[in-house]
């Protein structure tokens, strides 16, 4: 087991996946010669050259489409946007292109394509930079959509999203590429569609995906040492398809549970998972479940006030005190 | 008379051998005979949803892929049905996908707006105008990629022009030399608005100097040679330079923007359609084929009657089609098993 | 009261804010000389002249943008999309800069701004042109979002949203367009954010919005006739801001709850609807609340498919008899 | 030496008034001084965020605004403070804005890459590239609705002429005639990419001939004078004639994309940088002036000192001025009342 980055996985993955197969290429903005705004394509330029690591113009929807072209007749483009920021000009060309073409072509035209980028907030990059895009893209049936938390997640999630047939939606976390963490050494693949629990826990579960994992851990030791309340951590991992059976699993056991996310609260991946546990585990829960995600006001620049926006631990340990009925 | 096998040389129309000259008149007249057959199917109620003819504009889809090789890609909008069964499809699979049906060329998934039949590199059938334009970007793209000479060819209307999609395309595909051949249709209309009113340059083709090493020409989109020769040279260019090519046909379409929409009336007089009617691609073709005795009137008769034959016989076939069954709901959103939304989502259902 | 279609309501909505203010004008797709793709601005051209009715090259995203310009020096664009389908392709110049400019310019450019065109499904027309897109906007801070059900609640509505200081994204049913009803001779408006209950009933709450109401309204029609089970229907009206407390209100009262929308189930509108309810309602809850929504497919073209992916009376039905253990 | 109230003529640079020439300076001069403080107070961690550095470009700024009037309108991209001071905004409120504080422009709410101030009709700010361009449309598009004679300057980077709002605004601009200024900044880079490598045309305002009746013209941007010379020709056109120009402004910046970004290394090279500094738009305005007997090397340090105390000052009300406090987070989500999420969704925050 080696300790890397969460960016030195990424790149792992897309060198891996792009030795094994030549039909995969990577393009997007300052991809090649700048090894990617967030250096997560290092020294692909070099090793690959310009065709398969292709830098292309500020064009998100050009390139998108173009993504999903070369993906129908057979090439398996990974199409890096800086920030998913910028990936609202490419929506049409996500939503109403790839995710519909198998469907409308009656299962001729599949589309191995990945968009994946950074997204959430990172340091004061304010309203237009600083965005949580992962319902509009988990709403779409046709889509697959993965936002891991760990390195080891990274790796084995982007390896398997460049191997899947259909579109996936790649949520990486721009604060979370100098993250370090154990990876293993040989080929590492993690399924599409599976959470995984990262800590466990009897008194409540706490649901979180990406960065909000983090978050969600450093609550858990703090409930653990000053209130002696264990949490179980269930790391969604992908966000379509939803893994709602572990949740449930879960919550069956600890009867209690908070939901956790970085973005806006109305119509959020946290409103899906509560419908889906009250729906299941109804009469397994002692308490309603509570969800803390990002306020719902577009981000602000000032530092004192983004930490008021974007969810630390202290809302979630106030929460899991609700639900435990200690507040 | 000479035999269709023969190669009529010399002042033989286009240069081009019988066999090339009959299999586009046929391309033609199996479009305008569908198309007809088409809108008396919708005006029954058998066909629904948007529903977009060709009429009028047969010369650009017969004579474009017409110049194209088997192995070459295409790729259009939602105004589909010719293109479709020009590069090959049968007029069964495209009639059981415009009746909705299980052997539709989409299984009835698509409809009207959305043929598509990977066996002939049949792209489809977009439905957001101007969408599909980086798509064949993309195409042109991995036919580089894989250091091919195929081609890829790209239809779309007028009012495309003015989106970025088409800006953003054309650029890419311009840069990187991509084998890509644009073509417009240009029939002056996107719905019920004139092109002249939305767009801020006068002819259409001359968009093309905003991208350095693009070609652009201008033909005469209602005569079928004329298209097939600039295609031709265009695929010629994209094989061996690689380069795109922007190829303005100026055309027009007879009747309503879709099935909803009147011929004329609202934004365009019955005069102009009149006398847009009487350069018809057809007849003239037609006119000028027999002038040169290549065929005779009756020729004309018996393949327009095989023709409709064929067409009659498609919507027989589509309507003993069966409609698709519940099990095709979830079967091609992805490539792998999926049943709808986890536990019972959709339980009530 | 007349009786008018909700075309002419909403006809009428823009004749009477554009005689009021001439600072209103309206912009989109043959809006102008052809009246409209679906004729809801019948005879404004001739009324107000081409700067107040402006026909529009097929340039969403730019003349979404235009319009932010405009209402940014203090004009009040309506942007009409000729479907929310296309709206895809501006769906940066609505999220990132109509509902971020009010915000990031901290208070000093608000956006009077409508985006208005009809949503859903309609009759057969396939996957990339039957999108429900209502939880993609009501996700957004510094959005208001409105979808109406009837001919009434069009006109007051889009009058509202007219005269509203901020982008209101006002979502019409393609299929609601001929339906008729009674609308108020004089001044009508609606406040955005206030639902209303469109059919008292004491057993089960029914959720719904925009073309849903009228399918909630039969099934609610069938249980009193079959059954005898008396369903409380609650027209959300707007989806942002989300009228919880008349929900929460109603379900207090029934003990249980029916949320129905049109689109995708995956943190669509119903999903925050449900953990509104169980958070603020969890005690009154006899059982699970139940949701219904589209099924989780892109748009089959083949009608026999798409009546059984958008949701009729039937699964509504179901669905009330399962929340009153009558299944 | 003249007086600052003295017309010069002649011989003097550009024929502009003495008064004209000192503000053109102080407006280069006032934009360098003001980056340079921004750059010290980024390092020492005062500033956060993406911080986009205007130094080497300022002739465009300076030039481009000066020739404007009052209630004209100005527009850019995220690499805005220059063009936010030259316009008039206070040093104070452009740094405390940086700074996150009460008393910015934005109140905080914006940073380095949304400055706005609606009193001198300054509209941003705007962060994701080439969508201020159609809001730029929508202000000219306002200003034919009210039939005055302002007009709106639009500035933005060479890497937006790749991008689809690009062509969707210059066509709408175009074909409505609306009094809309589009200035190209052309420093040769988007972030790292060298233009040449992703514009499939050679020089950028050819670009233009895609839209009848856009004028478009290059000048000198590092000549503060050819720029105050061209946008003054395209103000009194767009005032006239009401019709837009689009001018390319050719510069460089001196220092990286941002603040994160090295001024060279990885695509360019440290050569290239310096070769560009000579031709600084700032010292060859001073020479000429100086040459030209407008003033002396006294008079520019006296004008320097003075800026340099007003930036200090800047910063000092910067430090000094409160950090937002809670009740601003929901304070400007909405025009009328706003409170968050409603019943309690934010209860644990
Ligand atoms: C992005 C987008 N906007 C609007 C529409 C609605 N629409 C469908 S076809 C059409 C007109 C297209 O005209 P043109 O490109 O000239 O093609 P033609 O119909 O003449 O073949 C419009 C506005 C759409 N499908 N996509
Ligand atoms: C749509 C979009 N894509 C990508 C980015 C990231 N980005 C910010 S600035 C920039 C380069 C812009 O270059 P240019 O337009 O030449 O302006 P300059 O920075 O040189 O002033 C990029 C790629 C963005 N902000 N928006
Ligand atoms: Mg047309
Ligand atoms: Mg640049």
């Amino acid at each position: 087991m080696a300790v890397i980055t969460y960016r030195d996985a990424l790149n792992r993955a897309l060198r891996e996946e792009m030795e094994r197969d030549d039909s995969v290429f990577l393009l997007g903005e300052e991809v090649g010669e700048y090894d990617g705004a967030y250096k997560v394509s290092k020294g692909l330029l070099d090793q690959f050259g310009e065709w398969r690591v292709r830098d292309t113009p500020i064009a998100e929807n050009g390139f998108a489409g173009l993504g999903v072209g070369a993906a129908m007749v057979g090439l398996r483009p990974v199409v890096e946007f800086m920030t998913w920021n910028f990936a609202l000009l490419a929506y049409d060309a996500i939503v109403n292109s790839a995710a519909k073409m198998y469907h409308m072509s009656g299962g001729q035209y599949n589309v191995p394509i990945v968009f994946r980028g950074p997204g959430g907030s990172a340091l004061q990059l304010a309203a237009q930079h600083s965005q949580v895009p992962d319902p509009w893209y988990a709403n779409i049936p046709g889509l697959k959509v993965c936002a891991p938390a760990t390195p080891a997640d990274a790796l084995g999630l982007l390896k398997s999203a460049i191997r899947d047939d259909d579109p996936v939606v790649f949520i990486e976390g721009e604060l979370l590429y100098n993250v370090k963490g154990e990876v293993p050494d040989g080929e590492h693949l993690v399924p599409i569609g599976v959470a995984e629990v990262k800590r466990p826990g009897a008194d409540v579960t706490i649901v979180a995906h990406g960065k909000m994992v983090h978050v969600a851990l450093q609550a858990a030791e703090h409930l653990a040492k000053e209130l002696e309340v264990e949490a179980e951590v269930v790391d969604l991992r992908s966000l379509r398809p939803l893994d709602t059976a572990s949740v449930i699993e879960s919550v069956q056991r600890t009867h209690r549970a908070v939901v956790v996310e970085e973005g806006w609260p109305i119509s959020g991946i946290g409103a899906q998972v509560v419908d889906d546990i009250q729906r299941e585990a109804f009469d397994s829960l002692d308490a309603p479940v509570a969800r803390v995600s990002g306020l719902d006001v577009p981000m602000h620049y000032a530092r004192s006030l983004e930490k008021l926006i974007v969810p630390g631990p202290e809302p979630v340990i106030e929460a899991v005190k609700h639900v435990c009925y200690l507040d | 008379m000479a035999s269709t096998e023969e190669t009529v040389v010399g002042e033989a129309p286009g240069g081009l051998s019988k066999e090339k000259l009959l299999e586009l008149l046929r391309a033609m007249l199996l479009s305008r005979r569908f198309e007809e057959k088409t809108a008396e199917s919708y005006q029954m109620g058998k066909i629904g949803g948007f529903c977009h003819l060709y009429i009028g504009q047969e010369a650009v889809a017969a004579g474009a892929i017409g110049a194209l090789r088997e192995d070459d890609y295409v790729i259009t909008a939602y105004r589909d049905h010719a293109q479709a069964l020009v590069r090959g499809m049968s007029p069964n699979s495209v009639m059981s996908e415009l009746y909705g049906r299980i052997d539709g060329c989409s299984r009835g998934a698509g409809g009207s707006m959305h043929m598509f039949d990977k066996s002939v590199n049949f792209m489809g059938g977009h439905g957001i105008v101007g969408t599909h334009l980086p798509i064949a970007t993309g195409v042109g793209y991995a036919i580089r990629y894989r250091q091919t000479d195929q081609v890829c060819l790209c239809f779309f209307g007028d009012s495309v022009v003015n989106g970025g999609p088409f800006h953003e395309a054309f650029n890419m595909t311009a840069k990187w030399e991509l084998p890509v051949i644009y073509i417009v249709e240009n029939n002056s209309y996107g719905m019920g608005t004139d092109i002249d009113r939305v767009a801020a340059v006068d002819e259409l083709f001359t968009r093309a100097c905003a991208y350095a090493g693009k070609r652009a020409e201008q033909v005469d989109g209602q005569d079928v040679l004329a298209v097939y020769a600039a295609v031709e040279r265009a695929a010629e260019r994209a094989r061996t330079e690689k380069r795109p090519t922007f190829i303005e046909a100026q055309t027009y379409r007879y009747l309503g923007h879709s099935m909803s929409d009147p011929a004329h009336g609202v934004y365009r007089t019955r005069e102009e359609v009149a006398e847009e009617r009487e350069r018809d691609p057809i007849n003239t073709f037609v006119d000028k084929l027999t002038d040169a005795g290549v065929l005779t009137d009756d020729d004309v008769e018996a393949m327009d009657k095989e023709i409709i034959d064929e067409v009659e016989a498609a919507a027989e076939f589509a309507e003993a089609s069966p409609v698709p069954g519940p099990e095709e709901v979830y079967a091609h959103v992805y490539s792998d098993e999926y049943r709808g939304g986890p536990d019972g989502r959709d339980a009530w259902r």
